[in-house]
């Protein structure tokens, strides 16, 4: 049914854990649906430097969100944001049809964490700004 | 591990080797169309009477109330649909349970697009329905109760004798399917007043591809297959002779000794339940925890799901089933495990460990030390799952 | 003679030990539900889809297009009702011949009471639809053309290509039972404009209880079994994974080299024929002198009734089949000799033989030399017969 | 399907043929349903002395045709008017279920040709008043 690839990622997942003080945090996904990832990453210069993931979920769900945070890591934001769900399937080498929601799982949790990331960013620079103005 | 251990019994089972023997010269020596005239025909003739003898023997029934299918699915879907359409003038009411078979639910639901009420009983949090319920759903147009003897996937066993005995007192027809009950527990259909009774070969170490459908002499059918007059004109297509053959020897030899097979059965499963309750946390035991089928187990692990679990498993050597949704690509988990109350999220980290005959003491214990560590594994990747907060982090 | 000469082919077939070989696993070792997860379940998934390959393979299909069923009738019924029921939208209005197989008359005949008009098209004296008269009959809410590949009984052979030609002009679906004719002539589906092809494994020496329908993609198709999501949610129940097996390995087998074995089969049966015609008077070969089956020949001898005949070869140890009513217990001879305009007493004195693979010219002399003593014992017995006057004294 | 009786009556069936001068012959059945038959009795002081028949029919038929004869044969009319077709059905030691009806041939055959014996009979001796009246 999966790629090798698929279940190496299933059982070697790059990536797992948590980022304490992240610069973006994205969480799609519910339980009710059986799926959850989260994301979290640092950024620096426009750089992912680092980014960590916890998924609950089938297989595929935990390999593309392995294969996912590897495709970003190091990457710049604008690169990190072309990622697509057949980007990801297909650093797999592919995923059964019924599972291709998986990989829409992972292109839409990057996309959430980055998107945290620039509104965070842009509150801090909107808050300094406030800041400096109320002062 | 280089075996499998081999947990999915509920799914399907290999076929005996002596049952696949008595099949064998039915494929390339008495090959014989049933209905054919000369002695080719006759002799499929016989092996078929025999089958049916067997099958009949099995179940207290006589030989022209057995009709033999494609397996079980088709003898549900005859059951319900053929009962429904033939006693219409009656009434169009039926009344079945939420955990059904999708072999049965689908059919109820086919119908109530056609014109027919379905009343879907619940069950309480041990998948048990009341006979009670039951009673009180009948109504004047009432004509049919389907309920399972045995859910196939939490195992639990239904009040099938008091139904039946409602069933007639009311003088409501009474199906069942009892392919996950045949040689696990007795199914007497005199004694229990079922009219109609479903049950599928390759559950029982018999071939896939063919079960059979007991109805009761005098049941109005009619036939969902249309084609030849096989089977007295109420199931059309020449006789599977190789499977029916294999059938009728696979429900004799399962319908044996049950006794004997369910205590092994028990002890193990009992063994791999405590096991693994009393050594993996947030887990629960699913379905009802001594009216269960001998061979069934069915575990809830909170903050996990189901699927990874069995991949899992699956590359320690061990073959398992889940409830869980990804298994089949849909999106809601079991229906089964909604209906005993579980939440989604909870229903979605679920597991299916059904023994057979060949499983033993060391392949259990091999599982209760393999399970808990894929269990942990998970549940770090998990992100519902948090230890300082003693996990419960999920709403 | 000790060993049985086989002239039943058209009825069934023995599975080859070929075929029976590759099927043997897949009961006692590779003998998972290849819905399930773990290994067991993916390795009888890739039987599943190998077999899959071949079978549309041999059709020119896709494998994607390929159904497995539990037989032709089952191919049948889903085809024909299940494409009349989820293009209802669209009409009410199939088209079909008169000397169609069971399975697909008594589909359209289920379909007639439930508010679809059906027309049956006539046959001329050797079975052969024109295809001008499909042309005629296709109205403007015509959904669905049905008309079989090759006649089961008469061996006749239809003219698809003009047949899947016209229904593809006026956008109509066209299905053809190919059951007798997979093996027998080449179905290229693509080629040939046919929308939904149905085949049986045990016509060419594949296993019972298993078929294929061919529906290609795009056409709307209900399923008419409810349960499991199995095939693509178009055919419920646990895969008969053994069978299915055997159906791809026998279907490629049985599709190579067609013409070698049509030309073995097509002397022995012009030896057959020719042999009959000149030995026994008052006998007609029934069908198309040419356009027919090569293995399928059919005559008809006055003054007598098949069965009797039948049972007459049976004890000189030849198995054949008949038309005749008193085969099948009910008083009406075969709907297809009166189709091509017998009249009753003749079509009940009707004879099927149908050559195979193994058939030797012995065995055809063999015959040669017994069926006439048999007409002629079984003629002096019977009232209608008066030799003095020439035979015909029955109206 | 059938018992060795009835192939033995269907293989060697007694009393096959015609009596050119019989004194009553049934015929019953048609050949659209697929069977005929024709039964030929000889009557001396009440007692069928000689029976023959002919049939068109399947096996059942044929062996039905056969052993009614045998049971006939050196009867009374009274006694071969009790003849039903259980009692045929028996003597093959049983028919299949639908197999039945042929045996209801071979009854209301024998039936038939004892009748016709009889409105000869009576009508011979009315004939025989009629002349004697007429001359
Ligand atoms: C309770 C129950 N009913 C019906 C079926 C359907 O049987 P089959 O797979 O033979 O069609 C199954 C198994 O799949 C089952 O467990
Ligand atoms: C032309 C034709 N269609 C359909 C069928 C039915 O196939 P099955 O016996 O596999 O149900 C047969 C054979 O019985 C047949 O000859």
């Amino acid at each position: 049914m999966y790629s090798e690839k698929v279940m190496d990622h299933f059982m070697n997942p790059r990536n797992v854990g948590e980022i304490k003080d992240a610069d973006g945090i994205g969480e799609v996904g519910n339980a009710r649906c059986g799926d959850i990832m989260k994301v979290y990453i640092k950024v620096e210069n426009d750089i992912i430097t680092d980014v960590k993931f916890k998924t609950f979920g089938c297989g595929a769900a935990i390999a593309t969100s392995s294969i996912s945070t590897e495709l970003i890591k190091g990457k710049s934001i604008d690169e990190a944001l072309k990622i697509t769900n057949k980007s990801v399937a297909e650093a797999l080498d592919g995923l059964p049809p019924v599972k291709m929601h998986c990989s829409m799982l992972a292109e839409d949790c990057i996309k959430a964490a980055i998107e945290d990331y620039r509104k965070k960013h842009l509150k801090t620079e909107v808050n300094t700004s406030a800041k400096e103005s109320v002062e | 591990m280089d075996r499998i251990i081999y947990l999915d019994h509920a799914a399907t089972t290999y076929t005996k080797p002596e049952v696949l023997k008595e099949m064998l010269p039915y494929f390339t020596e008495i090959y014989g169309n049933p209905s054919s005239v000369h002695s080719y025909g006759r002799e499929t003739r016989k092996a078929l009477d025999l089958a049916r003898e067997r099958t009949a023997k099995a179940l207290n029934a006589d030989p022209a109330e057995i009709i033999f299918t494609s397996g079980g699915t088709e003898a549900d879907n005859l059951a319900i649909i053929g009962t429904a359409t033939a006693n219409k003038k009656k009434g169009n009411h039926i009344i079945t349970s939420s955990i059904e078979h999708p072999a049965a639910l689908h059919s109820c639901q086919y119908l109530e697009k056609n014109g027919f009420q379905v009343t879907y009983l619940p069950v309480d949090e041990y998948g048990l329905i009341d006979p009670q319920d039951v009673k009180e759903a009948i109504k004047e147009n009432t004509i049919l109760i389907s309920i399972m003897t045995a859910n196939n996937e939490i195992g639990t066993i239904q009040p099938v004798r008091e139904i039946g005995a409602i069933a007639k007192e009311k003088g409501v027809l009474f199906h069942t399917d009892a392919v996950q009950a045949v040689g696990s527990i007795p199914n007497d259909v005199r004694d229990m007043n079922i009219d109609l009774l479903t049950l599928s070969a390759h559950k029982s170490h018999g071939p896939k591809g063919v079960g059979a459908l007991y109805a009761r002499k005098g049941v109005r059918l009619n036939h969902i297959s249309h084609g030849g007059a096989q089977e007295r004109n109420r199931r059309a297509g020449t006789e599977n002779l190789p499977a029916i053959v294999g059938l009728g020897k696979a429900i004799e030899l399962a319908t044996q000794d049950i006794e004997a097979r369910n205590e092994k059965l028990r002890a193990l499963r009992d063994r791999l339940i405590s096991g693994i309750l009393s050594s993996v946390e947030y887990t629960r035991l699913n379905g009802h925890p001594t009216k269960r089928l001998a061979g069934n187990s069915n575990f809830s692990f909170e903050f996990i799901e189901g699927e990874a679990l069995l991949l899992s498993l699956d590359m320690k050597g061990i073959a398992a089933s889940s409830g869980s949704a990804c298994t089949s690509g849909t999106l809601d988990p079991s229906h089964v495990l909604l209906a005993i109350g579980l939440p989604h999220e909870i229903a979605h980290g679920s597991l299916r460990l059904t023994l057979g005959d060949e499983n033993t003491e060391e392949e259990i214990d091999y599982v209760l030390e393999v399970l808990p560590q894929i269990v942990q594994r998970l549940r770090e990747m998990s992100p519902l799952f948090n230890q300082d907060k003693g996990g419960k982090i999920y709403v």
